[in-house]
């Protein structure tokens, strides 16, 4: 069972990541076609979704909460929001926007091209496995305490970072939240309608 | 006050168990943020029989079985049905009448019939379920009202404790 | 053959199948609950690949999604107002 | 006894694919809203703590079970929860659904009206 599970490691790994990947891609077109604006969003969280399982396969697992949190959770809940104030059909555009696809295709294939440049992915020998991380790695629980080095970094070594980032984050949403959501919240019971 | 130290209890037990660092200072940051959730439920006046239904003793853990023999029965049947080249399914929505006189009970019984496949709670109005069942194997099972014994079974205690709860708000007001 | 690759196959195609109703609706509800059944099957398949990979501490992950996934849910239902999400698309 | 912990692995984790698969099939197969979100729950029921039962014996008794079934507990107690707000915003939005029948009155009459496949 031991030697199996080596093996399901070194082959299923990466199949999954592909199959996630493919799943990704098919869904990207899909929701590019849709013209239901809800139907888009819905499928946002589920892309969202399915890249949170991808980082997950790629050990970033916790970059692959953040996704799951933000991308699933408060993105959707946003974009929602939004759609609640306009229409939730996107108009059918007059002309066929060739300028447009050109760009996004020409984007595309820059940032694949910028992919060949970095350094492969689990390489050892990366610039990011040589500088601070092992130091982090190895010697952040005798010296935090913690034993969750995320924990460590985000609290400890760059805590005033993390301070300030709270603080910034926390002010903007009581300030969106008194700025938007009394507002609609009484425009909602002035009028009595759910429109 | 008793009702606090059981939820601190739980927390922190919740607590220890997915840690499973057991050093004083990891130790005292969940005591300190049991403390911290259990002063916040208390400030929001959210700590009552809904919350914590202690006043139901060690009854869940005889329903619970019985809950899982019978999700398991109808998961097979439902499976049964999905791969029927036929698919014989009767879909129709039923208006049952159940016998739970508080929330928590009837939270308990509509999440049951919900979490059974092969019927979902529709809608709970006082003392009638809408209960959309998939096959007329399913709406008999549920019009059979085992699930409603074990239930009101279940909140015994606390339907007199809310019977007596009424009665005192009336005299009072 | 490992016993969590076939969890994984599993898994995956129930995936494929979630998102197959997601891409034919008809109608916003349909989507919904195909979302909501993607996100278990999230659930499941970090635990299963935590397993497969040697690192059963994933877990942790799964369950903040469990949770995360249960908190979306709802926020979504109370927020959208479906009836006229329901219409619009049916115009469609 | 490591002999029938691995079948009993084997037996819950492939178990537990198949009725993810098989409440995946009925969710494309089943004809509306309704019955569709009955066979969502095969996947989150059955499906699901088969599979975490079988990691659970993997993993052994500790922590990691610990977590395990606290995922189960989690799914749940939460599935249902999502799937009644689901059913009821779709019933309270109008979408098609069978007329409302009393329970009562069917009692013992079920089998009577309309045979398997209508409906």
């Amino acid at each position: 069972m031991t030697g199996d599970r080596v093996m399901g490691e070194s082959i299923m790994g990466p199949t999954v990541e592909i199959v996630l990947f493919v799943f990704m891609i098919g869904l990207a077109f899909y929701i590019a076609s849709l013209r239901s604006l809800f139907a888009a969003a819905m499928l946002f969280g589920i892309f969202s979704l399915l890249s949170a399982g991808a980082l997950t396969m790629m050990d970033a697992v916790d970059v692959a909460f953040t996704e799951a949190a933000v991308g699933a959770g408060i993105s959707t809940v946003l974009i929602l929001g939004a759609l609640g104030l306009t229409t939730s059909v996107e108009t059918r555009p007059i002309h066929h926007r060739f300028t447009a696809k050109l760009v996004v295709t020409a984007t595309g294939l820059m940032l694949a091209y910028g992919t060949l440049d970095m350094p492969a992915y689990g390489d050892p020998d990366a610039p990011i496995n040589k500088h601070v991380a092992p130091h982090y790695l190895y010697d952040s629980e005798t010296e935090i305490g913690i034993p969750n080095v995320v924990t460590s970094v985000l609290a400890s070594y760059r805590g005033y970072d993390t301070y300030g980032e709270t603080t910034v984050v926390l002010t903007a949403a009581v300030g969106a939240i008194l700025l938007l959501g009394g507002g609609v919240a009484r425009r909602r019971r002035e009028t009595g309608s759910s429109e | 006050m008793s009702r606090s130290l059981v939820l601190f209890a739980h927390l922190l037990i919740v607590w220890l168990l997915l840690s499973g660092h057991y050093d004083p200072t990891l130790i005292t940051y969940g005591v300190l943020s049991s403390i911290g959730v259990v002063a916040l439920v208390a400030h929001l006046g959210i700590l009552d029989d809904e919350a914590l239904p202690v006043h139901m003793g060690i009854r869940p853990f005889f329903y619970v079985p019985w809950l899982l023999k019978e999700v398991v029965l109808a998961n097979l049947a439902v499976a049964k049905v999905i791969l029927d080249p036929r698919l014989p399914i009767h879909p129709r929505i039923l208006r049952i009448r159940v016998g739970q006189k508080t929330h928590v009970g009837q939270v308990i019984h509509a999440n049951s019939i919900t979490l059974t496949p092969g019927t979902i709670t529709l809608d709970v109005r006082d003392g009638h379920f809408l209960v959309h069942a998939l096959t007329t194997d399913s709406a008999e099972g549920l019009l059979s009202g085992e699930m409603d014994r074990r239930v009101s079974h279940l909140e015994a205690n606390g339907a007199r404790r809310e019977a007596r709860r009424k009665s005192g708000q009336e005299g009072s007001a | 053959m490992n016993v969590f690759v076939v969890g994984m196959i599993g898994v995956l195609t129930t995936m494929l199948l979630a998102l197959t109703r997601a891409f034919m609706g008809p109608t916003v509800f349909d989507r919904v609950l195909a979302a909501n059944m993607f996100g278990t099957k999230t659930v499941l398949l970090i635990a299963v690949s935590g397993f497969l990979t040697g690192r059963p501490e994933w877990l942790d992950l799964a369950l903040l999604y469990a949770l995360m996934n249960f908190i979306g849910m709802i926020a979504l239902l109370r927020f959208s107002k479906f009836q006229n999400l329901a219409s619009d698309e049916q115009a469609k | 006894m490591e002999l029938a912990r691995e079948i009993a692995v084997w037996a819950c984790i492939v178990g537990g694919s198949v009725f993810c698969v098989i409440g995946g099939i009925g969710l494309l197969r089943m004809p509306d809203f309704y019955t569709r979100s009955h066979a969502a729950s095969i996947t989150d029921t059955l499906g699901a703590t088969l599979i975490l039962v079988g990691l659970a014996l993997v993993a052994g008794p500790g922590l990691i079970a610990v977590k395990l079934f606290f995922v189960l507990f989690l799914i749940y107690v939460t599935s249902p929860t999502a799937a009644h707000a689901l059913v009821k915003a779709a019933y309270s939005s109008g979408l098609d659904a069978p007329d409302v029948e009393e329970g009562s009155r069917l009692k013992g009459h079920l089998s009577d009206d309309g045979g398997p496949g209508d409906g």
